[in-house]
């Protein structure tokens, strides 16, 4: 009760938030490594992008108040990720018109 | 006590759904999973004060994106098709990885616990002040990446035209 | 005497304008312009001769003369290639038998090689044969002799390859080069070891009586024999080379294969005594410097006389008699040096040599022109094809017997004069060689009886050739004379042979260059002449007529008759050290070792390199994941890293 | 800009000019008119060169020329040539002239391979005349790399492994070379990569001992040197029948040229130390190229393993280190060109004809192409160093050269080598009576025609340069003993 009395107590550490965006950090991670589809992949990298949004705001806001540099990182990154997925998701659909399939083990043609 | 409990059940959507994203077996499950990642996320935001990046991650993420996301993932599935299972070998080396980078990140941050400064309060930001430093050319005012990233849009209108229309 | 250049200038020009129509001209022409060159040659030879010889003697000696030497290439200060031409007793000797026999011999072709495809080659290859044999003789210095010594072989390699079509004459061209040019290799070795110690090539400085030259090699040896003995050896196994002496004579019976004029001219005449003008040009050198090697150059010689007139007795074909017949009689000569003495009646020997090179030359070439005369007349080269010939070609037949009872020793003919020479200097030296050389003369008179009846007495030759049925290819026609062109050069020689014995050698030509009076040693001489005719009889009773002697004697000692019928298997000890050895186990395994570990290994570094770097594509396999995968360990690691140090 | 520049120019002149043309005649001119310019341009130069010479100039290089072109490593176009040169350049000259008409009917693409092989000539060339270091190694690259184009694109048989190897068993050799160079450069503390400025200076022997092993084997693969010498035969038998003349011929023959002129020009006091260990490897060469070559059945293949004897007596001259052994060792680098370049370019006339190269199954040919049977002939009694042919001269010089040495045991080696001379009979009289000789083989051969003008032009043009030489060495052997001696005072320092 006192250990709870305790977190629950005063302002939200920072470790916290970093412990959240980690582990949707590395669940991003497993998920690119691990699927195929390369839809998939592309929504592991959404996941990883956007942890590293919320460090962005969290360094900001705790480490730097008053200052915004953390801020405009993450809003310019929600950009850029919704542009890569739009660009993303072009070039998977037009994979998929030729390939009739979205699965990255067929997309090793560039190597040779 | 209000903004811990918030706090500790965003955080448990986060690392509960995001998760399940990665795992889940249909990809329509995982955008399904994705988004509510992305609204818990939105969620922090607003609990450190940044209202604005709040609204835009709603909009852009959990708006646009996530369109875009349901609309391929029709495209591109076929009914009825079964979805192959991956490689356990290949989970299973995926999964290590991905513990190991926890591990090491965790280790980190729990060496650094109470070496980083208590949240300070702050004001709320108002518009008039982001439009300031999002158009101004002075020290910590940033029209340049903005019109960057402007451009980089257009680029990205154009170019995921290009790709994606039919020849 | 500066006219002496035409003579090698005209056969070389000769040559090279019947060399470059080829086949343009009528052969008729090409026959005339060479025979004429040769007769020119040969006149302006004996004008030479004429008057080098009656040119009065500079105390007591003929001089030397050089009315050429030209620096052709500078090797060092001292060691230079000079073409030259150097006229002594022995050379001008030598221009006088090479043109005499050459001029003969072409005279001969125009019409023994009538016809044949390739006539103008034929010719442009006999002047350039003589031209080189010429050039040869005239050396002035050893590097001069050498580079004519090779065009001798070259010349010698395609005259007996003329029949180009037919694979023997060409293995016999071939086997022939071959074996001389291994012998030349030592010839040159031997010249190097001389040049290196001496400083000089010239034959003036190193033959002169009391040169110095050889100061410099005083007390050098290799491996315990002194350097100039090895020079001087490998010098006289060069002309054993060439002279066929054993072990090098295998080549000489094989070269019959080339047309018979070319035998009579190269191999009978004058290419294989070039060994012996060799030995006799260095004759100083093995004298004063190494006379071992002179010895040994006796014992070889002795040798050979002896083994080649074994084999000569119980060969079939006419020419490997005739073959043998010179092998033998060059080893004579190669003894007469070999036991020479160097002054005054001591040189015996060296005069009787040259005396019997002479004489040799001439019945020889008479012996060979007359056997082509008779292959010409019933086309085949075996004893057994011919017999009782002498009422078809009188002439040749006479001219056969001259040459036979001088070659015998019988006298008056030329042959008995030389040949005496010999022995008695042979027994001079020491009465075994002497002994070996009689017997080794007897033998050859029985041979060459056994050969003279084969052919021209015994049974006829058109009942035999019915009896065979050899009617197929020409044999039907009766066996005529041959015409006049085949004919002259047959009288001709004959005619020298008949009174070349009664010329004064010994004013000519010594060892000394002084004068030589020839004293017939009658005990030497009647025991010859009574040997020679004792086998001439022994022969006339077995070949005369057809009798069972020869075939019995044969059963009676069947080893020693199959052996040398066999040569003694000396070229299957050749080819089994050329093939088995040289071609199989040394040849084939250093390819197969090029192939298989040099150019291997080679290969292994690029295949190493190839299969290190297949190994390394694949980490580019183009799986997105599989970089990210890698580029996230990496990272984990430097982290790790970082954290650990 | 410096006249020598002239032979860089002609054949790049000659690359524009192919460039415009169109048909093949047009081709034809072109390469024609090039390579004769080339040849009357080297016949200038050596007479330019024997007119300075008579009046009395005794520098080590004449007509030089130099131009900076890289500063901040002191590399210089320098340009200047001595006795030897000249030789190699007329040597280049005459097999370019006749290689040209060897491929006068080149099939398919003869303008790609007359650009290349004007590319080629370019390189050769290019080494012959500079005088600087990196200059030098940079036309020896220029002349590597279209090999690899003209063997793999216009060769036969195992065309690409052919290819491939040589240019990379020689890439390999240059980088050795490379190595070699900077290490001379950089040792000796010169302030130019002129040859003529770091011969002044003095590379301390340790140095030496690093760098003349590396330059002496880097050009020694080139010199088809035990035991890199493999290329050879591969590379041989799959080129075309002008780059197999060129290269042979020529190419080859920087490798001798190179380590005369910079191994142990530069570094007398290593080559004095070092020199037993590579004459035993050159040695070998000698006689091992020569008892391989009596096994192979592949005219081209004998023809290879006999240039690997050959050359393998030009650096077994040079490394006797003395001035009538180096003098064979030149007359012999041209004497085996032109020679090999005969040889090449009858085998490749014959092969045209037989569509064979394997001596088993020609026999006979004297009787049905007499010109290139008696040609052929002519080529071997060279080859085995018939008197008045030019191998004669350049054997005689070596042996008598090499024999000079004092040492007993260079004397015996020079003994070992002379070994070859009978070898080589074997092997040359073996072919000629297989391939020219005996009854014809095929009954299709016996409808071949004989050499057409453009091959009879360029046989008879190697034929008189080689009576040239073998029958009056003086004037050829004259200008290279000159140029020796600066070497030979190298040494004695």
């Amino acid at each position: 009760m006192d250990l709870l009395n305790n977190i629950l107590s005063g302002s939200i550490p920072m470790e916290a938030y970093l412990g959240v965006s980690l582990i949707m950090f590395f669940a991003g991670v497993y998920g690119f490594l691990s699927r195929r589809s390369m839809l998939m992949i592309l929504i592991s990298i959404e996941l990883m992008l956007n942890a590293a949004d919320i460090n962005f705001v969290v360094f900001n806001r705790y480490l730097f108040p008053g200052h915004l540099e953390g801020f405009y990182f993450a809003l310019f990154t929600i950009a850029i990720a919704a542009c890569e997925t739009a660009v993303a998701i072009a070039i998977i659909i037009n994979i998929y018109r030729n390939l009739t399939s979205v699965e990255v083990g067929n997309l090793d043609q560039m190597k040779e | 006590m209000a903004q811990q409990i918030i706090f500790f059940v965003l955080a448990a959507i986060i690392a509960i759904f995001s998760i399940l994203a990665v795992t889940a077996k249909q990809i329509i499950r995982s955008a399904t999973y994705l988004l509510f990642v992305l609204l818990a996320t939105a969620g922090l935001y607003l609990l450190l004060g940044y209202n604005y990046l709040f609204a835009v991650q709603i909009a852009v993420y959990a708006g646009g994106v996530m369109v875009l996301f349901i609309f391929a993932i029709l495209l591109t599935n076929r009914p009825g098709e079964n979805v192959k299972t991956e490689l356990p070998v290949r989970r299973v080396a995926a999964g290590l990885t991905a513990l190991a980078g926890l591990a090491f990140c965790g280790h980190i941050i729990y060496w650094n616990i109470k070496r980083v400064g208590d949240l300070v309060a702050q004001s709320d930001i108002t518009p008039q002040q982001l439009g300031h430093s999002m158009l101004g050319t002075d020290k910590y005012q940033y029209l340049l990446p903005f019109e960057t990233i402007s451009i980089l849009l257009l680029a990205c209108i154009v170019g995921a035209i290009m790709i994606a229309r039919k020849r | 005497m500066q006219y002496t250049l035409l003579i090698l200038v005209l056969p070389l020009l000769s040559f090279i304008v019947l060399g470059l129509v080829d086949s343009k001209w009528k052969p008729k022409v090409a026959g005339t312009i060479g025979t004429v060159v040769l007769g020119i040659i040969t006149a302006l030879s004996y004008y030479t001769a004429w008057e080098y010889f009656s040119m009065h003697r500079v105390a007591g000696v003929y001089e030397k003369l050089i009315p050429y030497n030209i620096e052709w290439l500078r090797f060092t200060e001292f060691l230079h290639i000079n073409l030259g031409i150097l006229l002594d007793p022995i050379s001008v000797m030598m221009l006088v038998v090479i043109s005499t026999i050459s001029f003969m011999v072409n005279i001969y072709s125009l019409s023994y090689m009538h016809g044949e495809k390739g006539f103008e080659r034929y010719y442009a290859f006999l002047s350039l044969f003589t031209f080189s044999m010429l050039g040869l003789v005239v050396a002035t210095n050893i590097f001069q002799m050498y580079i004519f010594w090779e065009l001798v072989g070259v010349s010698s390699y395609l005259l007996i390859g003329f029949y180009y079509t037919k694979p023997s004459a060409v293995a016999a061209a071939k086997k022939a080069f071959i074996v001389t040019r291994f012998a030349d290799m030592f010839f040159l070795i031997g010249i190097l070891i001389l040049s290196f110690y001496t400083k000089t090539f010239d034959f003036s400085i190193l033959t002169a009586e009391h040169t110095t030259v050889f100061a410099g090699s005083a007390g050098a040896t290799f491996l315990g024999f002194g350097v100039i003995s090895w020079a001087m050896a490998g010098i006289f196994i060069g002309g054993a080379g060439k002279s066929a002496m054993f072990p090098l004579q295998i080549w000489l019976p094989d070269a019959m294969e080339g047309p018979t004029p070319v035998s009579a001219l190269i191999h009978a005449a004058t290419m294989v005594v070039a060994g012996v003008f060799l030995v006799a040009r260095f004759f100083p050198v093995y004298y004063f410097q190494t006379p071992e090697v002179l010895h040994g150059v006796a014992y070889i010689g002795a040798f050979t006389a002896l083994f080649a007139a074994v084999i000569a007795c119980v060969q079939t074909d006419i020419k490997r008699v005739l073959a043998f017949s010179t092998i033998s009689q060059i080893a004579f000569m190669m003894v007469a040096l070999g036991v020479s003495g160097y002054d005054g009646q001591e040189g015996t020997g060296y005069m009787a040599s040259m005396f019997h090179l002479f004489t040799h030359a001439m019945f020889k070439a008479l012996l060979f022109l007359g056997a082509g005369s008779v292959i010409h007349a019933v086309h085949s080269n075996e004893m057994k094809d011919m017999g009782g010939l002498r009422k078809y070609m009188p002439i040749t037949n006479w001219t056969f017997l001259i040459a036979c009872l001088a070659i015998a020793g019988i006298p008056p003919f030329s042959g008995f004069f030389s040949k005496d020479e010999i022995l008695s200097a042979s027994y001079e030296f020491s009465p075994y060689i002497g002994g070996i050389m009689t017997f080794a003369a007897a033998l050859t008179a029985f041979y060459m009886f056994r050969l003279y009846y084969s052919i021209f007495w015994g049974k006829d030759y058109i009942i035999k050739a019915a009896a065979h049925g050899h009617d197929d290819h020409g044999h039907g026609h009766t066996p005529h004379e041959s015409p006049f062109a085949m004919a002259f050069p047959l009288v001709f020689l004959a005619g020298v042979t008949c009174v070349a014995g009664f010329i004064p050698f010994g004013e000519f030509v010594s060892s000394t260059g002084a004068e030589y009076h020839i004293h017939i040693n009658p005990t030497v001489a009647i025991m010859s002449v009574v040997v020679a005719s004792v086998s001439i009889i022994i022969a006339t009773l077995m070949y005369r007529k057809p009798t069972a002697t020869p075939d019995k004697l044969a059963k009676t000692f069947s080893g020693l008759y199959k052996g040398a019928s066999n040569r003694f298997y000396l070229d299957e000890v050749y080819m089994f050290i050329t093939k088995k050895i040289i071609f199989n186990s040394v040849s084939r395994p250093l390819a197969w070792f090029d192939r298989h570990v040099i150019d291997a290994t080679m290969d292994g570094f690029a295949n190493t390199t190839q299969w290190v770097s297949v190994k390394i594509k694949g980490f580019q396999s183009g799986q997105v994941q599989q970089y990210a995968y890698v580029f996230l360990l990496g990272t984990l690691l430097i982290t790790a890293i970082v954290l650990i140090f | 800009m410096n006249f020598l520049s002239l032979f860089v120019l002609i054949p790049a002149l000659m690359m524009m000019g192919l460039f415009v043309s169109n048909s093949r005649k047009q081709i034809q001119f072109v390469v024609a008119t090039g390579a004769s310019l080339l040849m009357i341009l080297s016949g200038i130069i050596t007479y330019m060169y024997f007119i300075e010479r008579a009046a009395g100039n005794a520098a080590t290089m004449l007509f030089t020329a130099d131009t900076v072109w890289y500063a901040p490593f002191n590399i210089h176009y320098s340009v200047g040539i001595d006795g030897i040169s000249v030789a190699m350049l007329l040597l280049t000259s005459v097999i370019v002239f006749t290689g040209v008409f060897a491929s006068w009917k080149i099939d398919p693409l003869p303008k790609e391979f007359f650009l290349w092989y004007s590319l080629l000539s370019i390189g050769v060339y290019g080494f012959f005349i500079s005088t600087d270091l990196f200059t030098m190694f940079m036309y020896y690259e220029i002349a590597l790399i279209p090999m690899y184009l003209l063997i793999g694109v216009w060769g036969s048989g195992r065309k690409e492994y052919g290819a491939m190897k040589l240019t990379l068993m020689l890439m390999g050799g240059s980088a050795l070379l490379l190595v070699g160079i900077l290490g001379i450069y950089y040792g000796s503390g010169a302030t130019s990569m002129n040859i003529l400025e770091i011969a002044k200076l003095h590379i301390p022997i340790e140095l030496q001992r690093y760098f003349f092993p590396l330059t002496f084997m880097g050009f020694g693969v080139l010199g088809a040197l035990f035991p890199f010498h493999t290329w050879s035969p591969d590379g041989h038998a799959s080129a075309p029948t002008a780059v197999s003349m060129l290269h042979a011929g020529v190419l080859m023959k920087l490798g001798g040229y190179g380590a005369f002129r910079v191994a142990i020009y530069l570094m007398p006091d290593a080559a004095k130390e070092m020199s037993w260990f590579f004459l035993i490897l050159t040695g070998i060469s000698v006689v091992y190229g020569a008892f391989a070559a009596i096994r192979q059945t592949d005219l081209k293949y004998i023809n290879a393993y006999s240039s690997v004897s050959h050359c393998g007596l030009v650096l077994f001259a040079i490394l006797m280190l003395n001035e009538t052994a180096m003098t064979g060792a030149i007359l012999q680098m041209l004497s085996h060109g032109l020679m090999t370049a005969l040889f090449f370019a009858l085998i490749g006339m014959i092969y045209g004809r037989t569509h064979t190269r394997l001596i088993t199954e020609m026999g006979g040919l004297m009787k049905i192409l007499p010109f290139l049977g008696v040609s052929y002939v002519i080529a071997g009694l060279a080859s085995l160093g018939l008197p008045s042919l030019s191998g004669f001269v350049a054997e005689m010089t070596i042996f008598v050269g090499s024999f000079q040495h004092t040492d007993t045991f260079h004397r015996v080696l020079t003994i070992v080598a002379i070994t070859s001379i009978v070898i080589t009979a074997v092997y040359i009289l073996r072919v000629v009576g297989k391939i020219l000789f005996g009854a014809v083989q095929d009954a299709h051969h016996e409808h071949l025609t004989d050499a057409t003008w453009y091959e009879r032009l360029s046989v008879v043009t190697l034929i008189i340069a080689i009576f040239a030489i073998g029958s009056a060495p003086f004037w050829i052997s004259g200008l290279i003993h000159d140029s020796v001696i600066p070497v030979i005072g190298q040494l004695a320092k």
